[in-house]
């Protein structure tokens, strides 16, 4: 163990750092600026059981502070990723957790099985993706369908059972007691939060999907409020994620009670940031004497779930 | 493909609304494909803004910029000496094909076909535009091996039309093209070459976030289903491209 | 009738530039800085029955492209503000929205009653504070609060009445509906989003309240967004609110369907924002030859509910 | 009170991590009060960040700043010649009173005392800090009608010790206390203050949005209840401050 280890419960990870799902492919792009082994985790693109064209272009814009995107879910399927993603990122030593997706309970089903005997570290199960119509975004906000879905993958696959939620929801503890109840190992906060932008010159919206899942920096306040939310209600671990693009960020979701970090869009504006944040948050915890188990919850007043 | 940070050393206006910034990233200079694009961050900004490599010698990559909208308004306000973020080369860029070769660059998008116009042995760049004062290929110091023309919709200057009345008149078999321009433009070439049975190569743009082909975020609609522009182009073959 | 002229049903406005409620106080202090005639409405700070002294400090922290805020509705009360704040801005030639708030139900209809047969323009019935514990939020998110609030307070105030909603809701649509029914003139989208800051120097939450709300650009998406699918339900007018800070940012929630819009924090940054959003919002309009009513919903597809 | 575009006139260090800007501002520079502030804009950033004016003449005005956070390090980069938007004078200031006056600052919280200090017959100004390299009043060329003393935590320059045991020390019946900084420092001049019964006026900070009244903002406890800094201060009654 060392400061930076991160305890998810299922495993501890050199560091708390992952990319989020859908910012990092497979992780073979950005393997070609930096080692993946200094990550903590890989997250790869959500899976689905068949092939997905996504949506139509424009898939991203820019916004204050963030973007919006509406890729829709664009994957080569179970297939594609069995055969061609998966064993080239298992030969890079880094724990994968696999994002899943799909439009019904049975897509999950399907794909969590496939994967059951694999090596990787885990399953996240994205019930949250709000560029998908028939799918995600039902599953996340009905927490009846929450505790279904992860009570039925619990079924056909024994690895641990990362659950992301939507932030799109009046109360976040509802799915997020049901997804603990359904079988959950932990749950990574948040996905993206619904927006829209529209193109003054063509008065259109401007993504081809009228309407997207907004990120970046901007909603880092609302993403560290759910995590602490969360973290009061539940007892497995969680995974932040939301806005984070500095060290500062990473160690107010530590404080908040997250065990681990992604980071998605920020990745783009700077595509070498998660090795940095890697090592800035070495350096800092160093000086500050301090560990990432330690700092976990930190900020939640002593023993207690007041607020 | 590297992540740097280079220093600005040149940044000129060519016209009212286009600007030549040169930038000293030995790495990417070596190394690029004429086709190919740099990615920059613009501080302030979320995403990144790509734009193609419009020359590469000496250490140094030139982009030619057209002011859009906020990001190429901030790049433009740079000088000699700031530091800017660049990631490249990116794409897959040009694959020269046997013959002469027409290019044809619809405005700003001229500034992708300038480094491959000095690559070649020898080919016709044509250059459109509404007037004689969009025009800003004489500034490049291009070498003699490009036969440097220009059409505009006014006849101000070169031909009297658009590039696609041009390719009418002087395409002929055994050429190919390379093309870089608006959307009607690509479509009404995309036609011709069709008809005619001539080769061409098209170099698409999307909004882009990683640049890397990691996020999906740059699709565009080929024949043939989705295609990302920062991995699968942002040159493709021209009939193989849906315009719509 | 101007090009600037907004349509709110029960009242034309001379343009569409209000500032959102509590970002603005009464007016006075931005009067010493340009002329509240130049603007469409002033929507005052949330009037209480009792006087409210706010919640703790710090009430205010930046975040990237916004901020929290966590005031607590702090007023002078119904008295204040009937002897007060209100005869000093009904001197100001400009009509009113008075901003009504409250813990209970009757909170809300003691207030209305008591301005019911003052010479103003309306009241905003804010069903949204995200920063009053016990209020505020229930009403919001509940949709048969909100209709039976709508309705209590339609029978004691023949007044329009606006009806202000929280984002922080998994169905814009449900309360929409629900204070459309309940017989609200029109409504605001959105108050503040549901966030947090933590101090990372102190390892607490960096807001006395804990937890604020998230106002800004950083929020325009998701404004723009509840907007776009509120008008597609209802069909009373709406009042886009949240992260406007440019003139394009007017217009994008023009055409999203919006009849007239409130300007909040960024006028923090920009004391003369509203002045200068007024001017270069009747310029663009000339230029371009077109008109508020003409840009109300353009964005939609044609004679349709679709997305 | 107006909101203008500010020149940058000077911007110097005065110390390691406190710098003099000064800003042209001819109508806030002649209508201040001594303990009034102005509320700058920050590219960037979305609130605003208020100073105390720390002195004004000749249609300028100066003010001492701590780089602190993200704010202050992008206003430590401003360069003469550069726009800054200001809103001012804002707040109340200091309300002179009968008697010889002792003005405490604590480290940066003597920037919102000079002022004071110029404009009154006579005072005594004592700055406070934790050594000789922290102070920098004597690079204010502040009139000989200002005594000028320092107490160190160190001792290495002037009084060995913090402002309270000076005042404790040098406090006498007739004087008037004007007092900026930490709150520990506040705290136990306002104890000493009732003490000896003595009246003063502190200068408080609380994060602000608006800077003008109209947010509720800047929240402040006095022994009454709530206040607004930025209206009803930054100065209250020493005895009506309530520190926790
Ligand atoms: C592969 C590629 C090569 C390019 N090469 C050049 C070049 O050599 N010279 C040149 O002037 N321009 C080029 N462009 C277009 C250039 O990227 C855009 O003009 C620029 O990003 C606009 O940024 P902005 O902030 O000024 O505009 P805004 O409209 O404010 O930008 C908003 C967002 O939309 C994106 N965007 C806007 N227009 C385009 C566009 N046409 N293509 C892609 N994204 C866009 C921006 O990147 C940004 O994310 C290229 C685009 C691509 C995809
Ligand atoms: C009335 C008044 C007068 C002041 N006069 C001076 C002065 O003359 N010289 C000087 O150096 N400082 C002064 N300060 C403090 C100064 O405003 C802060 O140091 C500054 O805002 C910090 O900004 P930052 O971005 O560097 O820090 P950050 O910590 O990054 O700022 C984050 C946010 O917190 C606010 N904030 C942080 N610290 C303070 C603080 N101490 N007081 C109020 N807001 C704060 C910022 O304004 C910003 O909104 C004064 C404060 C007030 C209220
Ligand atoms: C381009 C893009 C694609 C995404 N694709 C997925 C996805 O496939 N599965 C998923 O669970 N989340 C997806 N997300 C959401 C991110 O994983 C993350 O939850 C969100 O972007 C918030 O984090 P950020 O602010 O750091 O970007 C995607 C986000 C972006 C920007
Ligand atoms: C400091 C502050 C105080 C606010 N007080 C109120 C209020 O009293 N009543 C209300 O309905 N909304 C209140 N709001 C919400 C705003 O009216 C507005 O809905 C929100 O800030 C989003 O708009 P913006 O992004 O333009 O700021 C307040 C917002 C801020 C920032
Ligand atoms: S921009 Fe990310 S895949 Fe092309
Ligand atoms: S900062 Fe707005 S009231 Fe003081």
């Amino acid at each position: 163990m060392s400061r930076t280890t991160a305890d998810l419960g299922f495993a501890q990870l050199k560091n708390p750092l992952m990319p989020a799902s859908g910012c990092f492919g497979w992780g073979r792009e950005f393997s070609q600026l930096f080692d993946l082994k200094t990550l903590g985790a890989v997250v790869t693109k959500a899976v689905t059981p068949e092939p997905r064209a996504g949506n139509p272009g424009p898939r991203v814009a820019e916004t204050p502070a963030g973007m919006l995107n509406a890729i829709g879910l664009q994957n080569s399927g179970l297939t594609g990723a069995l055969t061609e993603e998966l064993p080239w990122l298992q030969k890079q030593e880094v724990p994968i957790l696999v994002n899943v997706a799909g439009r019904t309970e049975d897509d999950y089903v399907k794909v969590a099985e496939a994967l059951a005997h694999h090596d990787i570290l885990g399953l996240e199960l994205n019930l949250s993706c709000p560029n998908v119509k028939e799918g995600g975004i039902t599953f996340g906000t009905d927490a009846n369908n929450v505790y279904r879905l992860v009570s039925r993958v619990r079924e056909v696959c024994p690895l641990p059972l990362v659950v992301k939620l939507t932030p799109n929801i009046t109360d976040i503890t509802e799915p997020a007691l049901a997804a603990e109840a359904g079988g959950a190992s932990a749950l990574t906060l948040i996905n993206t939060l619904r927006g829209m932008a529209i193109d003054i010159r063509t008065r259109r919206p401007l993504l081809g999907n009228v309407t997207g899942g907004l990120s970046g920096p901007a909603i880092k306040p609302v993403a560290l409020c759910l995590v602490w939310q969360a973290v009061k209600a539940v007892s497995i671990p969680i995974i932040g994620c939301g806005g984070i693009a500095r060290v500062e960020d990473v160690l107010e979701f530590l404080l908040a009670g997250a065990s681990a970090v992604q980071v998605g869009s920020a990745a783009f504006t700077d595509p070498l940031l998660l090795p940095r944040l890697a090592a800035e948050l070495e350096k800092w915890l160093e000086q500050e004497n301090t560990s990432v188990r330690e700092l976990v919850g930190a900020a939640h007043p002593q023993g207690g779930n007041h607020d | 493909m590297i992540e740097v940070s280079a220093a600005v050393l040149t940044n000129e206006p060519l016209t009212e609304d286009i600007y030549k910034l040169k930038l000293q990233t030995p790495v990417i200079a070596a190394g690029v494909q004429a086709g190919q694009f740099v990615h920059l961050e613009v501080p302030g900004f979320s995403l990144r803004r790509p734009f193609t490599v419009a020359d590469a010698e000496n250490g140094a990559i030139t982009l030619i910029i057209r002011r859009q909208g906020r990001g190429t308004e901030a790049l433009e306000q740079t000088k000699a000496g700031d530091a800017i973020q660049v990631l490249g080369p990116l794409g897959n860029g040009f694959r020269p094909m046997p013959g002469r070769t027409l290019l044809l660059g619809g405005g700003i998008g001229a500034a992708a076909l300038t480094l491959l116009a000095r690559r070649l042995d020898r080919c016709t760049l044509v250059m459109g535009g509404r007037s004689a004062a969009e025009l800003w290929l004489d500034d490049l110091d291009l070498p003699a091996t490009v036969d440097i023309q220009y059409a505009t919709d006014d006849g101000s200057r070169g031909f009297a039309g658009n590039l696609v009345q041009y390719a009418k008149e002087y395409l002929t078999p055994g050429m190919w093209v390379a093309a870089c321009g608006p959307q009607p433009m690509l479509a009404g070439l995309q036609s011709l070459l069709l008809q005619q049975d001539i080769p061409g190569q098209f170099a698409l743009e999307a909004r882009m976030a990683c640049g890397l082909g990691a996020c999906m975020g740059c699709t565009c609609k080929t024949k043939s289903g989705h295609a990302l522009v920062c991995k699968d182009g942002p040159v493709f073959a021209a009939e193989e491209v849906a315009l719509t």
